[in-house]
């Protein structure tokens, strides 16, 4: 190295508190000027050891813990785990009971969207878009309150259905609130999306070309930013979602604007398959109920499921040696990606001013790396 | 027949892979079980050859009667939309057991095998980065292995709050009352 | 927490006054329960009018939340905010798990209760608690300091070694934390 | 959206028309705002529909529900005196405790805010009016279709009436193994069973190794205090279905159909290896048992398995007593009655048939030879309303009709019979003889006649609704007055209506409304309104020992007044078989502790539970850093004090080891009275076998501290509590009044 960059490289530690990522993570940069050279993510502030918790508690007392790993879309979690279990033990599921998951994964990934959308205007300083997509936010925290009796935790689906149905009226208020946060988008594009102060910020930040994206695992709003239209809704279709007509939005660009307007489109569609859901729910039983749960063992066998959550593909494989408590779960979170190495990858390179930019576009979500 | 797809890609894959063992889980799953010298090649041709672009995970199963770890590959092909889970037993030692990494091959593989090695001790050779990454501040033993108990160590090893609650103190007051 | 009512003088009941209506909330979500902070910060819950509004850097900040659940690793950081933190400052327990463990309470490597680590001002019950129990909570932190008896952070002080002993026993071992706590304590007349 | 990334500077500002409109912020938050009707806030149960049965604890997967004994409260049948409390430091709100509840008295309601510094607070006692006593509606609430418990009872084959109307087969066909598993998977182990039933068996354990398939175990279970599971299988009054917190809103589990499912299912040659019995070194002491009945037969077996000689005298050709000569075959077949006394005479007990004490045999030799005498005789003589025409040859007692049925003589079988007696044995010779009548005539003419109504008729329902399905016509509350008599033949039983049977104080004195006269035809009657003891054999002995009103004066361990004389079975206490095997099991506990003087029962008890820890004695003994470090808080302080306390400990340790009773040791549950007593629960430990691990015994006993506890408590704040003082006090001093004021409390 010169002697003049031999004066300027110097390394930064970030974190834990909220570099700009949805929760502790830290990072070791070696930067020269402002410009980094390497980063290396550091992680384990919010390991709570969930594999091993899970090993020590019997299936039904799982769907309490299973929902607390990824704190913005907590509802994948709970349907991978009661789908693993119920492709494991081969338990039937009634229809209604599937129509109601999706309708709370629908309502999880736009709850989750709004949050990222917030929190990434947030990181260029465009504070009132986040005051406002989590204030909308709170009206999907009302309806889940409603139906499940959480705000942000809802326990509520388990190995065989569903624990409760509607409450009356229910899916009128459903719709309502859709119309609302349908009549808030425009603003949205207003305010942010269409800001020309935020795209020059946004674009051509942390660029991932399709071969990147997908050798390096890239998977959801992410990899769709890239071109590749791949999502776990089409391709491994799961509760109704073959049953549902939408469309998956892509961009070609890559960069940290691309995935947003991703977000931004994915919005549109799922308040598009909330209304699908709401007028052609069947009626019926919402819980086919399991035995004793205190003493139901599930038969031996191994199951990889798989969903599309808000952040990329979430799977569990869990195995059942025919005990009463799962053998083994090991959860994949969609982050295990996006935020270690994808990151490391797009931070080598940029700018520290860009950094926050690129963390939270990528929208990792570090309890899924911690677990 | 009911998974045409499948068992066309079974076959594929069978002429290379004689003493492999493939099922047919359900609609897009296939299960192959192979001996564990063999998986290299067949992370190879499954990368290069038959187009699963996708390492979806690896995930490590500790079967501790059987005093094996079993390491499960999941493939997953864009185009043809199959998930090929391929199921490997390595022995488990006492301390570092060892096996070769795919990392090379696939960039994901690099923080799944970080993530087994700390909580199994499986040691991946031919891995740029093996250190601690998640557990830095642990010293206990590899805590995902089966003969780690972790209520017992959670119970010997942190203080738990007693309760002297108001209400208890009036109950036994009042059971004093009338003995 | 035994000398919670002194006798204040005159000044410092002023100084309680004014500084109870400009709390900064130190901007580091320890656990999950931090997710219903941005609704209480932003529009719908608006804890800014009550004064309350989040800082980046602990040496400005008062408030010090420990929204759930610590890792191991995560309360070392703590425990080095907590000690970068000006006196007086206030911990806030969120949750369950900051009282007995919580949901981790059989996990390895979770904390199982946070007054034996530092000393906290107030709980609040709830997994995680809602966004009006959060402001029900600083609503009541507001008033105990107006009535002076927020000094749970004299404690610090008082028993550091019990705070130190703990923390060593957790930590396995001494952690650095580059500040001279003796010479905090001086400043507040504190032997 | 700007496909060609322009995006203009001017667009935000139309923002500004939101200048006009109603914020969104809410006015005054920390009221509580009302939440949605489902919402899971602070816990609220209703302390009367509460049965205490633990449910909520074992499903809570943060261990944050602790069963507090609540004092004042009396344990009955089906509930105990404990009531949840639940720890908000450990809850995460799920729920699952609410759709587990058993009797739904768990609900949640829309509470959230609870603010405080004092952390003791967090620890609450959910009761009806909620955490801060203010009103709040109800939230999350059990519902029908939500809760986890499958209510309904996998239904047991029966013969129909037809098939059954003239046969003396089973009627009962018994468990497949997956209904026997199905059934076993309906429990959530809550032990008010195991605190009902008077031999206090281990019913949670026994269905929790059926259900794991494991026989082998589920019979040891069983073995430990029952030696008569056959029996018991299918003809136990089964009071612990009563009791079954199932049965609270739903069926309760068929617990005796599953004892007779994991008998059937071992067969006899394997009885010995279940129990892991090793060749008992003899004691050298003898005991005479009279008369071979559920009580005599299970004190002989638990005697026999303590080292002592047992010799049994029977007057019957056969032993089994009421079991064989009282119990009809299609009820209790007598393979199965055979099966389990076989095993006894195995275990090493002598029965001489055929040999009556008082004639063959005379009591006072009994006296001589043996050190201890148990008498065991039995309900065996009729007795007889005394109406006039009760001595004509046509009239008889149900017990010698039974026992003669059951030696097969053959009996007179009348065309029309009228029975009387409402209680189990007038069911068992009315639907016999109705049974005798259907092969001798082809069809039934059998009327039952009792005082009692139908509802308050002490016979099992079953008993009533099979015998009404078999052909038997029933006259509940009716009182004989006079078997008419016509030129020597009985034409029938003049009856009237009986009023009331029990006065206010509930004693024994029917009224009856002489006017409401209804005659019963009928060539022969059957009195079965109750038996009588034969106690003949006494002799001179009678009049020596104290009575107390019409029975015999005896301690807690059924020993009269003379030290070498116990008494066990009808004789003495309950009506039923199990109540006789409880009794004897307990006579069996008394002749031990009598001869054996050096077994200290309480404290051969607590020794027990720590003995079996020897090899963590060992360890204490190297490094009791590392002994601390073992155990959980409650448990290690206690070991290591009495370890420093008493130096001779280690020497009664070991010689309580290798004294060979100690490995086949006796559930001391019995010692006590009817009701559980909770702290008893924690001192007295079943057989724990040698090759238990250590991890798995320091579970064991800790999960037993807790539940006997409640709360998590440590040492020194254990003894301010009332059940535990003495426990402490007998660690702090060894002195014998400590042991005695124990005894006392027993």
């Amino acid at each position: 190295m010169s002697k003049i960059d031999e004066v300027r490289d110097y390394e930064l530690f970030i974190g834990p508190n909220h570099p700009g990522i949805a929760g502790n993570y830290s990072f070791k940069m070696k930067l020269r000027g402002d410009k980094v050279l390497s980063a290396k993510t550091d992680a384990g502030y919010l390991h709570r050891g969930f594999e091993k918790l899970m090993e020590e508690r019997l299936f039904i007392q799982n769907i309490a813990i299973v929902c607390r790993i990824c704190v913005p879309d907590p509802d994948p979690n709970e349907n991978n785990y009661a789908r693993a279990v119920e492709e494991i033990a081969g338990i039937e599921v009634p229809e209604r009971a599937h129509w109601i998951r999706t309708l709370v994964l629908e309502l999880s990934r736009m709850a989750s969207h709004l949050f990222s959308l917030g929190g990434h205007a947030a990181t260029t300083g465009l504070y009132v878009l986040a005051n406002w997509t989590i204030a909308d936010r709170d009206r999907i925290m009302e309806l889940f309150e409603e139906l499940t009796g959480g705000r942000v935790y809802h326990i509520y689906q388990l190995p065989g259905g569903v624990r409760r149905d509607f409450p009356d009226g229910f899916g009128r208020r459903v719709l309502e609130v859709m119309d609302y946060i349908e009549s808030r988008l425009p603003d949205y594009d207003d305010l942010a999306i269409n800001n020309s102060l935020f795209i020059k910020r946004a674009t051509g930040i942390g660029v991932i070309t399709k071969e990147q994206a997908i050798s390096w695992g890239v998977t959801g709003p992410n990899l769709r930013a890239c071109g590749v239209a791949a999502d776990v809704r089409k391709d491994d279709p799961y509760e109704v979602y073959d049953k549902l007509d939408f469309e998956i939005p892509t961009m070609t660009e890559g960069d940290s604007y691309a995935r947003m307007i991703v977000r931004r489109k994915e919005l549109v569609q799922s308040i598009n398959i909330v209304r699908q859901i709401i007028d052609k729910i069947p009626s019926g039983p919402v819980w086919n109920k399991i035995p004793n749960p205190l003493k139901w063992k599930v038969p031996a066998g191994d199951a990889y499921v798989r969903t599309e959550s808000s952040k990329g593909e979430y799977a569990y494989y869990m195995v059942s040696d025919g005990g009463r408590k799962p053998y083994r779960v090991h959860v994949r979170g969609a982050s295990t990606t996006h935020g270690v190495h994808v990151l490391e990858n797009l931070l080598a390179g940029s700018r520290i001013e860009d950094a926050s930019q690129i963390m939270f576009s990528l929208d990792a979500c570090p309890p899924e790396v911690d677990r | 027949m009911e998974y045409q797809k499948e068992n066309s890609i079974i076959e594929a894959m069978q002429l290379e892979f004689p003493e492999a063992a493939f099922t047919v889980k359900k609609a897009r799953r296939i299960e192959v079980k192979l001996p564990s010298k063999r998986l290299y090649d067949f992370a190879v041709r499954m990368q290069k050859k038959w187009g699963f672009l996708h390492l979806s995970a690896i995930s490590c199963v500790d079967w501790i009667n059987d005093g094996e770890f079993e390491l499960v590959y999941h493939f997953w092909n864009y185009d043809e939309k199959v998930l090929v889970m391929a199921k490997i037993r390595i022995p488990r030692e006492k301390g570092d057991s060892h096996f070769e990494t795919i990392s090379n091959l696939w960039q994901p593989a690099k923080f799944f095998e970080r993530d087994i090695h700390e909580m199994f001790g499986i040691y991946f050779d031919g891995s740029e980065d093996m250190e601690g990454f998640i557990l830095t501040d642990w010293t206990g033993p590899p805590p995902m292995r089966k003969d780690f108990i972790t209520r017992e160590y959670a119970l010997n090893f942190f203080h738990y709050r007693e309760y002297e609650p108001q209400w208890l103190k009036d109950m036994m007051a009042a059971g004093e009352g009338n003995e | 927490m035994d000398e919670k009512i002194t006798q204040r003088s005159v000044w410092e009941k002023i100084s309680a006054k004014l500084s109870k209506r400009s709390l900064w909330m130190l901007h580091y979500c320890t656990g999950c329960g931090a997710i219903e902070l941005p609704p209480t910060m932003t529009a719908r819950f608006d804890m800014e009018r009550f004064g309350i509004n989040p800082m980046v850097t602990p040496r400005q900040a008062d408030i010090l939340l420990i929204t759930g659940y610590l890792s191991v690793k995560t309360l070392k950081r703590v425990v080095l905010t907590y000690e970068q933190m000006q006196a007086p400052k206030y911990v806030v327990g969120f949750g369950s798990c900051t009282i007995n463990g919580g949901m981790y309470w059989n996990s390895y490597s979770t904390m199982k209760s946070l007054d034996r680590y530092i000393p906290v001002e107030t709980y609040i019950a709830g997994c995680m608690p809602r966004p009006e129990a959060i402001i029900a909570s600083f609503n009541e932190l507001i008033n105990k300091i107006d009535r002076g008896e927020a000094n749970s952070w004299k404690d610090y002080y008082n028993n550091y070694n019990f705070y130190k002993e703990n923390q060593e026993h957790t930590f396995e071992g001494p952690i650095e934390t580059y500040n001279d706590i003796k010479a905090d304590a001086a400043l507040f007349n504190i032997k | 959206m700007s496909e060609n990334r322009k995006g203009s500077i001017l667009k935000p500002f139309k923002a500004l028309k939101f200048i006009g409109e109603k914020p969104v912020t809410i006015r005054t938050p920390f009221e509580n705002r009302p939440t949605a009707p489902r919402y899971r806030g602070f816990h609220v149960n209703d302390q009367e529909k509460c049965i205490g049965c633990g449910t909520c604890a074992e499903i809570c997967d943060n261990d944050a529900i602790r069963m507090i004994e609540v004092p004042g409260l009396e344990p009955k049948v089906g509930a105990s005196n404990l009531r949840p409390a639940i720890d908000y430091g450990r809850c995460c709100w799920c729920a699952l405790c609410v759709d587990v509840c058993t009797t739904n008295s768990l609900n949640m309601t829309q509470e959230y805010t609870h603010v405080s510094d004092d952390l003791d607070t967090f620890f609450m006692f959910p009761d009806s009016e909620g955490i801060h006593k203010v009103e709040f509606p109800l939230g999350y609430q059990a519902s029908e279709d939500s809760n986890f418990l499958d209510l309904e009872r996998v239904e047991m084959e029966e013969l129909s009436a037809e098939e059954r109307g003239d046969s003396f087969v089973e009627i009962v066909k018994g468990f497949s193994k997956e209904q026997a598993m199905a059934e076993a998977s309906r429990c959530v182990a809550c032990g008010l069973c195991t605190d009902t039933c008077p031999a206090h068996m281990n019913i949670p354990e026994y269905i929790e190794a059926i259900w794991d398939d494991n026989l082998s175990e589920a019979g040891r279970q069983i073995y430990k205090t029952n030696p008569l599971p056959e029996v018991c299988g299918r003809v136990c009054t089964h009071k612990c279905e009563t009791a079954c917190s199932i049965g609270q809103r739903g069926e309760p589990i068929a617990i005796r159909w599953l004892k007779r499912y994991a008998m059937d299912a071992i067969p006899a040659d394997q009885y010995g290896d279940i129990n892991n019995l090793k060749v008992v070194k003899p004691l050298g002491k003898s005991v005479a048992i009279v008369g071979s009945g559920p009580a005599g037969l299970s004190a002989a077996y638990y005697l026999r398995l303590m080292g002592y000689k047992v010799v049994m005298f029977e007057k019957y050709p056969e032993p089994g007593g009421m079991m064989r000569y009282g119990i009809p075959e299609y009820r209790l077949p007598y393979d199965a009655l055979d099966k389990d006394i076989n095993y006894i005479k195995e275990v090493g007990v002598e029965i001489k048939c055929n040999t009556t004490v008082g004639k063959d045999v005379n009591f006072d030799d009994l006296h001589r030879d043996f050190d201890v005498v148990l008498i065991a005789t039995g309900f065996h003589v009729g007795r007889s309303t005394r109406v006039p025409g009760t001595d004509h040859k046509d009239v008889f007692q149900a017990i010698d009709l039974l026992s003669k049925i059951t030696k097969g003589e053959d009996i007179k079988v009348d065309e029309k019979i009228v029975v009387i007696g409402g209680g189990n044995v007038a069911m068992d010779i009315a639907r016999s003889l109705a049974r005798k009548q259907r092969q001798k005539y082809g069809k039934v003419n059998l009327i039952v006649t009792s005082l009692e109504s139908r509802d308050i008729m002490p016979a099992d329902d079953e008993e009533i609704e099979e015998a009404t399905e078999e052909g038997c016509v029933f006259y509940p509350g009716r009182g004989p007055v006079e078997i008419v008599i016509e030129d020597g033949k009985i034409q029938g039983l003049k009856t009237n209506k009986c009023v009331s049977v029990f006065d206010e104080q509930h004693r024994f004195s029917p009224k009856f409304d002489e006017n409401d006269i209804k005659l019963l035809e009928g060539t022969m009657v059957v009195e079965s309104i109750g038996q009588g003891p034969d106690m003949s054999y006494l002799g001179d002995y009678s009049d020596k020992l104290e009575m107390d009103g019409r029975r015999m004066k005896v301690n807690e361990f059924y020993q009269t007044s003379m030290d070498w004389l116990f008494i066990a079975g009808d004789i003495i206490k309950g009506p039923d078989v199990i109540n006789g095997i409880a009794v004897g099991h307990q006579a069996a506990l008394g002749i031990d502790k009598m001869l054996e003087k050096k077994h200290d029962i309480f404290f051969h008890s607590i020794f027990q539970v720590l003995s079996k820890s020897l090899k963590f004695e060992e360890n204490c003994r190297k490094s009791n850093a590392k002994f601390e470090g073992k155990f959980s808080p409650v448990i290690n302080t206690m070991l290591v004090e009495m370890i420093k306390k008493s130096e001779d400990l280690e020497k009664r340790i070991k010689r309580l080891i290798e004294n060979p009773n100690v490995l086949i040791h006796l559930d001391e549950k019995l010692k006590r009275p009817q009701e559980a007593d909770y702290f008893e629960r924690f001192v007295v430990e079943e057989t724990v076998d040698e090759n238990i691990s250590e991890k798995d015994f320091l579970k064991l006993v800790e999960k037993k501290v807790r539940t006997a506890f409640g709360l998590y408590h440590d040492l020194e704040k254990l003894t301010k509590n009332k059940e535990l003082e003495f426990l402490f006090g007998y660690l702090k001093d060894q002195k014998k009044a400590q042991l005695e004021r124990i005894k006392k409390l027993l």
